[in-house]
């Protein structure tokens, strides 16, 4: 190692802070090492910004092994235990069937290095190996969260899809347009009261955060913070 | 707006779509001619009729799906895809 | 060269003198074109009664004296691409083939209201393409310095000016797609289309010409093997009959015509739909493009603002129209006009453009002898009638393809020498 | 005169709420409820606008939505439907079409010229002189008919809404009503859509029995779950797979609201509407229909006249005598068109004096009311296919059930006549019926019964002739004329006429019109068939069709900083980037002399994984990648299978199995696509995983001879040294604290240079650091157009603009890349055949003689004419310019002819104001440092 390399790993002492696209709304305050919106509504509807937590993608054969071990097809979000491996904590993991041959596994924030290892031990694991990759997409991506009873009204105005209990129950999954931009959305129920998780690409994130309030103005929606560093 | 059956999520408003229209197979390129190479490049069929189409599902499952199309009548149906159903 | 023709014998010619005899003594009036027989031969077989199709036809007769030729169209004059299209013209194109071919027809339509004795309403009341970035302020430049070069009129102008042509454009900075600039060319306008069909058909009906309408060609006779092939005829739904040219000058069924006498093409068709509002106190003079929002819009003396975009995004016959067009539509003008809210949409409408790879046309011979074609029109079709209608008839007396027309030959794409006008008509109306 | 009645039973006023608005300036009284129409009328307003040809003045002629009498100007609002938009309190409502007034028309005197305005007048006139035409149409504009557009936006809020009902019922009559209850008892989920602001349909106007069936009706509707209820919505078109446009105008706070719908099963119950009767004089104000004035009397309780002649030729009729007695209007003469009898012409000008009988007598009279039969609102069904066919028993169109899809259904009058009871019970199956289509529930069809057709005598035109289309002014004569002159079709009456064209949309007039084509070409109705019905259904805003803009728009971790650092704004496709923060040509040499960073995250970035990614790069870019080693980047350039330059970008081995491709900004998307349908169609067998990696990571390019210096204050874990690190190199180490970092060692500048890739989220972090820690080197950010400059100046071409949509790989300099040696890539048959047969253009570099010149770009090369009177050749186009700062003198790369091509060679450029200037080709396409040495340092 050169000296200006040692240099530099002096210098730096205090973290760097990482910061959402979509920009906080005050009072501001940092969890786990991001700038976030501390702000609380009890509105009926509330939006939240929940691009800090760790999103990692997994590509492997729609009909492999792996898949069935991971859980949630596609079409299908489950906090599957089943992909918990023997040194695995209580971590809180939500695996997205978001497309054919690919899930996305939505952790706590800080959490994406370990998910990643994670994910990696258990393909190494299979029987027949198949061919797994695993790309960390915390940094690429925007994670949003709508909730309360009218949010199917809210979404009915930006995206196409029938949100109805027939076609997307409760763990539903899919990709779709969403005020026209590719959005995976998972219907994510909390305690009976709807809910749904929107990730789209990480630029879009302000212009997504915008559309869905301005849809939402109609049903009292409100920012709501991102206190709680999981996905509950 | 019409559906497109897509093998992987389902019926879907064809806006979710990109359009990539009849699918002729690419010749070989070592062995083809000018005549041959231009007629894969910008020959198409374009019947009035039923025609085997590809589309990619852009806002979907970023997969690359087949449907047989009427021209006229923009009635769709599904086409035998690999790794069809999920 | 053929001698010029006797004049032509117009059935009752129109002026506001003849209009206020009948207004007075109410006279009947006589049929703008006549119902003839369907012979079982004509020297020239034209298929497709649109602009295209009347005006060979007519400058068949006009020009080279050759009258015994047959109009066939499955529907009415004027059903297809040349009663769907908004109507506008311009010769502000890219490569110089395509300016000069199109200022020519500017031309020929800047005097048609006279040469056919029918007012087509020609209204040069300017055109102006918006550029929302550099790259296409960078076409714009192109275009206005190739058709200098060619003599055409077309300057590129900044956003003062357009707001001077167009008052109700919102060409402030703060917009989606700001407006940094505009190719303007004054002699681009609107015209009556139908009014051009009508002063076609009646003018070669007035030199002998049959027009056939509800005739629908079913097939084409070709002698010959694969070396030698000859057109002999047609076959339509009300008999055949035998020609030894035929010329298809069909749009949305080109190919489907042409495969009749065995020859392949390299178009695919696709809709091209268009709307029109209801009418509002006229505003606007000059007809406005964007390349980017895919939109034109124009104003009728009516009072209707009609509407056009570039093809569908996806190929067919269809003619249905759909909500998504209407949609993006307004969302697009609303974008440059923003206080067109409150405007009604009235109509909406599709018709069909063969697109061939390159966005420019083929015309003239093909590999069948005898069996020309007049198709790839694209969405530039009906400005190009009149000088189509005059090449294509020089072409079939001459027995030559005009200079005007030779860039246009099918042979272009085998070859792999296609025409540039790719870049610039992508919305090019 | 006030022409209130007192209050009726069926009324939809508010009387506790009474309100005034203007009309033309001057205040009118109206109720809650009111439509502007009907609190016109009370106040004994007849006449609402002018026509559009001979401005003849024009009263209600139908009261309802589809009234051509009275579309008026509310606000700023153009073309208002005056008998359904409701009154408010305060509206400004202002007549259309009248100048300087309504009362008093100068245009008028259009009428005296009437014989002469014919059909096709324009087209015979006016044909010489030519240059007199634009003064001509000047003129006809100032004629045009329609309300007035303001240049400035109101501001209005639209917005739209998917829905998923399995059966949408369009009508909210007693038909509509009873189909949805029906379809949600069978366990549908229904959309009910209706035109007026109640439910109810005819029976709102009827009698004791009709109001009473609505309340039933209503409360079921009301209670029934599963049904949602549109009011004040009209449906507008059915598209392909039964997708319906409805518009909705009752949402608090939006002005229209477009619902766009995939219905399972689509029920038709619009109901009839009914036709005008075509005679002399048919458009004076006071001939009215009778469902207009049995509206006025039981909605509205507006006396539509004080004595009336009353033409009736069926059972409405009938009951609009009744309803006219019960108001108190006296009427004068009953004609019993099933008797036979009929009216000749109607007399009065500006309002109806007296009515002309077969036999000669004169009736006086204010009102003329006419019940001559129906039209069958069929739009939604012909959008579905359906061809409407003619029975001349009941002198109307029928919808043809068999050309019907299997999900769409019509139900109530639409279909057929009968009691209420027969058309609730029709209504019913078809309720159930769409419901079994739609869930598929149910032990098999639903049978429908076949509701009776009533005799009905054919009314069309009478003995005289008339208006047929009230809002285009087309007489029953120009249909003849026409016909006369050779357009026979109906389509061609209609074009050469304008019949059917106006914003009634034929609603009222289209059948008349065939009928009086049918008598003038001696067919029968049937033969001569109808018009095309198109949508909308109803003409809708521009407003409420483009609803919220969804436009996505794209920003940089980055962007915060640019905003407060004073950048402007670059549009680049869905990026907003900077284009320069001060002034570019300091920016540029800020660069060349110290270091400059720029934000360069838009550029794509495909993370591609897996064993067969050598494949996969060799195949899609012409040059050679088999052997490129962990550590090392390499620049290369893709072109489609027809040889044209589609994309270029520099891709690095970043670990085993491991790469990340870089495209050109406006080529991400497309370059994706591209790659995965190669591997999805063509090798779905390899073993490659793709990522769109474009905005995980804000990228930024640290320039400048002391980059270099500035990140060794930053950087851990990564020797920066120019050995360790050399040109064309990528490693992986911790910037500014951040750890996963890329960093290329590239040059689009020319300058000793470093691109960075940052965990996006650290990006303002890594940004601002830099920013910090460069200050004493003399760091400046540099935009989008001082890259530009530096890129010209090294002569790196950017495809999109040094290429174009025709440029194959050797017209971009690019010889040195392409590998006609490799097996297969993409695009190598043209590109082997381009360079077998030579003559191809070709890029160069590019100055003028005179370095003080910059060409704009596009300007063209030309060959000049060796005689004065020929056009100059063009042989060439200027692709780039600028004027360079570091070499002060302007600076291009063109395309030229094959000819032209050798360094040296002196060529002929043409200004945009005709000047040619003298410019010669250079050794190089780079203008500055041409050997590399400043990348290499």
């Amino acid at each position: 190692m050169s000296d200006h390399v040692r240099r530099a790993a002096s210098a730096d002492a205090r973290g760097p802070i990482a910061r959402s696209p979509i920009a906080p709304a005050p009072p501001v305050a940092a969890v786990a090492g991001w700038e976030v919106s501390a702000r609380r509504s009890d509105a009926d509807l509330t939006v939240t910004d929940l691009t800090p937590l760790a999103k990692v993608q997994v590509k492997a054969p729609w009909d492999g092994a792996l898949a069935g071990t991971l859980g949630g097809p596609f079409g299908r979000a489950e906090r599957s235990a089943s992909f918990e491996d023997a040194e695995g904590d209580d971590e809180d993991v939500l695996v997205v069937g978001s497309g054919p041959g690919e899930w996305l596994a939505l952790g706590s924030p800080g959490t994406a290095p370990d998910l990643v290892e994670r994910l990696e031990r258990l393909a190494a694991r299979l029987p027949n190996p198949e061919f797994v990759t695993v790309v960390d997409l915390t940094h690429g991506r925007a994670l949003i969260r709508i909730a309360g009873e009218r949010t199917p009204d809210l979404l009915a105005k930006v995206c196409g899809i029938d949100l109805g209990e027939t076609v997307t129950p409760n763990g539903a999954a899919f990709r779709s347009s969403v005020a026209r931009l590719a959005v995976d959305v998972v219907r994510y129920d909390r305690d009976g009261t709807r809910s749904y998780l929107l990730h789209c690409e990480r630029s879009s994130g302000q212009y997504l955060f915008d559309a869905l309030l301005d849809a939402g103005g109609e049903f009292g929606a409100e920012i709501d913070g991102f206190v709680e560093p999981g996905l509950s | 707006m019409i559906l497109l059956p897509c093998p992987w999520c389902g019926p879907r408003n064809v806006a979710e779509f990109g359009y990539v229209g009849e699918a002729g197979p690419r010749p070989d390129p070592a062995s083809a001619g000018p005549e041959e190479w231009r007629g894969y490049l910008y020959g198409r069929a374009n019947p009035c009729g039923w025609v085997a189409e590809s589309w990619y599902h852009r806002m979907g499952c970023r997969r690359y799906i087949s449907v047989e199309r009427h021209t006229l009548s923009n009635e769709v149906r599904p086409l035998a895809t690999e790794g069809a159903g999920r | 060269m053929p001698t010029r023709p006797r004049p032509r014998r117009y059935p009752a010619r129109y002026s506001a003198f003849s209009l206020l005899r009948h207004g007075l003594a109410g006279d009947h009036l006589v049929p703008a074109w006549r119902d003839r027989e369907l012979k079982n031969s004509y020297d020239v077989v034209i298929i497709g009664g649109g602009v295209h199709g009347l005006a060979t036809a007519y400058y068949l007769a006009a020009n080279h004296g050759i009258t015994d030729v047959a109009v066939l169209d499955k529907g009415y004059v004027g059903s297809g691409g040349s009663g769907r299209n908004t109507a506008i013209l311009r010769s502000n194109y890219l490569t110089p083939e395509g300016v000069r071919f199109y200022d020519r027809s500017v031309r020929l339509y800047e005097r048609l209201a006279a040469d056919l004795n029918y007012n087509v309403m020609f209204s040069q009341r300017g055109h102006l393409t918006l550029a929302h970035n550099d790259s296409s302020l960078r076409t714009m430049r192109w275009r206005a310095e190739v058709n200098k070069l060619e003599g055409v009129d077309s300057e590129v102008v900044g956003p003062a000016e357009i707001k001077k042509l167009v008052p109700y454009l919102d060409v402030s900075a703060a917009v989606r797609y700001p407006i940094l600039g505009a190719l303007y060319h004054p002699p681009g306008g609107i015209i009556r289309h139908d009014a051009v069909v009508w002063g076609y058909a009646r003018g070669a009906s007035g030199y002998g010409v049959h027009i056939h309408q509800n005739t629908e060609v079913t097939g084409i006779d070709v002698a010959g093997g694969p070396n030698g092939r000859r057109v002999r005829g047609v076959r339509t739904d009300r008999g055949d009959i035998a020609a030894s040219t035929v010329i298809n000058c069909t749009a949305g069924w080109s190919t489907l015509v042409a495969e009749m006498a065995g020859v392949r093409l390299p178009i695919q068709t696709f809709p091209l739909q268009a709307a029109v509002t209801e009418p509002v106190r006229p505003f606007l003079d000059a007809v406005v493009v964007s390349g980017s929002l895919h939109v034109y819009v124009s104003q009728t003396d009516r009072g209707e603002l009609v509407f056009g975009a570039s093809v569908d995004p996806f190929a067919g016959y269809s003619m249905r129209g759909s909500l998504e067009f209407v949609e993006g539509l307004a969302g697009h003008v609303l974008e440059l006009m923003p206080s067109l809210a409150k405007v009604r949409l009235l109509r909406q409408w599709a018709g069909l453009c063969d697109m061939t790879p390159d966005f420019s046309p083929i015309m003239g011979r093909t590999p069948v002898d005898g069996f020309l074609v007049d198709v790839g029109w694209g969405t530039y079709g009906f400005k190009a009638g009149p000088v189509s209608g005059e090449a294509m008839a020089d072409c079939v007396a001459t027995g030559r393809t005009p200079d005007i027309i030779a860039p246009f030959g099918v042979e272009r794409f085998a070859e792999g020498r296609l025409l540039g006008e790719k870049g610039a008509a992508a919305v090019g109306h | 005169m006030s022409m209130r009645l007192g209050p009726q039973p069926g009324e939809v006023l508010d009387r506790t709420r009474p309100f005034t608005f203007t009309w033309n300036g001057r205040e009118v009284p109206a109720y809650q409820g009111d439509t502007i129409a009907s609190a016109l009328a009370a106040a004994g307003v007849r006449v609402f606008s002018r026509s559009l040809k001979y401005h003849r003045p024009r009263g209600l002629l139908t009261a309802s939505f589809h009234d051509p009498g009275c579309i008026v100007q509310v606000d700023d609002e153009p073309n208002v439907r005056g008998a359904h938009r409701l009154a408010r309190p305060g509206m400004r409502v202002r007549s259309q079409n009248t100048w300087p007034s309504l009362n008093f028309d100068v245009k008028a005197i259009n009428q005296l010229a009437g014989r002469f305005l014919s059909a096709g007048f324009y087209y015979k006139t006016f044909i010489r002189p030519r240059w007199l035409w634009p003064t001509y149409e000047r003129v006809l504009r100032r004629f045009a008919n329609g309300g007035e557009v303001p240049p400035e936006a109101a501001g209005d809020y639209y917005d739209k809404r998917y829905a998923h009902p399995e059966v949408l019922v369009a009508g909210g009559g007693p038909a509509g009503m009873a189909a949805a209850l029906a379809a949600a008892d069978a366990g549908a989920s229904v959309l009910l859509v209706e035109e007026e602001h109640q439910l109810g349909g005819h029976l709102c106007w009827g009698d004791e029995a009709d109001l009473a069936a609505l309340r039933g009706l209503s409360e079921r509707v009301a209670a029934a779950p599963g049904i949602e209820v549109l009011c004040d919505s009209a449906v507008l078109g059915r598209y392909e797979g039964n997708w319906i446009a409805v518009v909705q105008r009752t949402v608090p706070g939006v002005a229209e609201r477009l619902v766009k719908v995939r219905a399972g099963t689509l029920v038709v119950a619009s109901g009839l509407i009914e036709r005008p009767y075509v005679f002399a004089g048919n458009d004076i104000p006071g001939v009215m229909l009778s469902t207009a004035v049995r509206r006025l009397i039981n909605l509205y309780a507006v006396k539509p006249g004080e004595r009336a002649v009353v033409l009736t030729g069926n059972g409405d009729g009938d009951a609009a005598v009744a309803d006219l007695k019960r108001a108190g209007v006296t009427v004068a003469h009953i004609a019993d068109a099933r008797l036979g009898d009929d009216i000749v012409r109607a007399h009065g000008r500006g309002r109806l004096r007296s009515v002309e009988l077969p036999d000669g007598r004169r009736v006086d009279c204010d009102l003329l009311v006419t019940a001559t039969g129906w039209t069958a609102p069929a739009a939604l069904l012909t959008m579905a296919g359906d061809r409407p066919v003619y029975d001349p028993r009941a002198a109307r169109y029928f919808p043809d059930p068999a050309r019907l899809p299997e999900d769409v259904l019509a139900a109530g009058g639409i279909a057929g006549d009968g009691s209420l009871d027969e058309l609730l019970a029709h209504a019913d199956a078809v309720g159930a019926e769409a419901a079994r289509r739609a869930t598929g529930a149910g032990d098999g069809p639903v049978p429908i019964p076949t509701l009776p057709v009533d005799a009905h005598p054919a009314l069309f035109r009478g003995r005289t002739h008339g208006i047929v289309d009230f809002c285009e002014d087309v007489s029953s004569t120009d249909l003849v004329q026409a016909v006369e002159e050779g357009y026979r079709s109906v389509e061609l009456v209609k074009r050469y006429t304008t019949v059917t064209m106006g914003p009634t949309q034929g609603k009222l007039e289209a059948v008349n019109a065939v009928a009086i084509v049918a008598e003038a070409t001696g067919r029968s109705i049937g033969e001569t068939g109808t018009t095309t019905w198109r949508p909308p259904y109803v003409p809708v805003t521009l407003g409420a069709l483009a609803g919220r803009v969804f436009e996505p728009v794209r920003y940089s971790p980055m962007q915060p900083w640019h905003e407060a650092h004073g950048a402007t704004p670059l549009v680049a496709g869905a990026w907003i980037r900077p284009d320069h923060y001060g002034d570019p040509h300091a920016e540029a040499r800020t660069v060349r002399g110290d270091v400059g960073i720029i934000d360069v995250t838009p550029i794509g970035k495909l993370d591609l994984r897996g064993p067969d990614v050598p494949k996969l790069l060799n195949l899609l870019y012409v040059n050679k990648w088999s052997k490129l080693d962990v550590g090392r980047v390499r620049y290369g350039v893709m072109c489609a299978d027809d040889g044209v330059v589609l994309d270029d970008g520099v891709t690095g081995h970043l670990g085993p199995d491991h790469y990340l491709m870089s495209t050109t900004s406006s080529g991400a998307a497309t370059v994706w696509e591209w790659v995965e349908n190669w591997l999805q169609t063509q090798h779905p067998d390899w073993q490659v995983h793709v990522t769109p990696l474009t905005t995980a990571y804000a990228s930024m390019n640290v320039a400048g001879p002391r980059s270099r210096e500035l990140l060794e204050r930053v950087t851990e874990g990564v020797d920066l040294a120019g050995e360790a690190f050399p040109y064309m190199n990528v490693r992986t180490g911790r910037v500014c604290g951040v750890d996963d970092c890329v960093l290329w060692r590239i040059g689009f500048t020319g300058e000793l240079s470093y691109e960075l890739h940052i965990p996006a989220a650290y990006g303002l972090h890594v940004w601002e650091t830099l920013m910090e820690r460069g200050h004493d080197l003399g760091i400046a950010p540099f935009g989008v157009e001082a890259q530009r400059i530096l890129r010209l100046e090294k002569g790196h071409l950017i495809v999109g603009q040094d290429t174009d949509g025709l440029t194959r790989g050797f017209s971009a300099g690019l010889d040195w890349a392409i590998k006609l040696d490799k097996d297969d890539f993409v695009g190598k048959p043209e590109l082997a055949w381009q360079q077998e047969a030579g003559e191809y253009p070709r890029l160069v570099g590019l100055q003028p003689l005179d370095g003080s010149v910059v060409p704009e770009e596009a300007c063209q090369i030309v060959d000049p004419p060796r005689r004065a009177d020929r056009r100059p050749r063009i042989v060439g186009r200027v692709t780039s310019s600028r004027m360079s700062p570091i070499l002060g003198r302007s600076i291009c790369l063109a395309q030229v002819d094959a000819h032209l091509a050798a360094p040296g060679t002196q060529v002929t450029v043409r200004l945009p104001d005709g000047r040619h200037i003298p410019a010669r080709v250079t050794d190089h396409l780079a203008h500055f440092d041409p050997t590399g040495d400043r990348l290499r340092v």
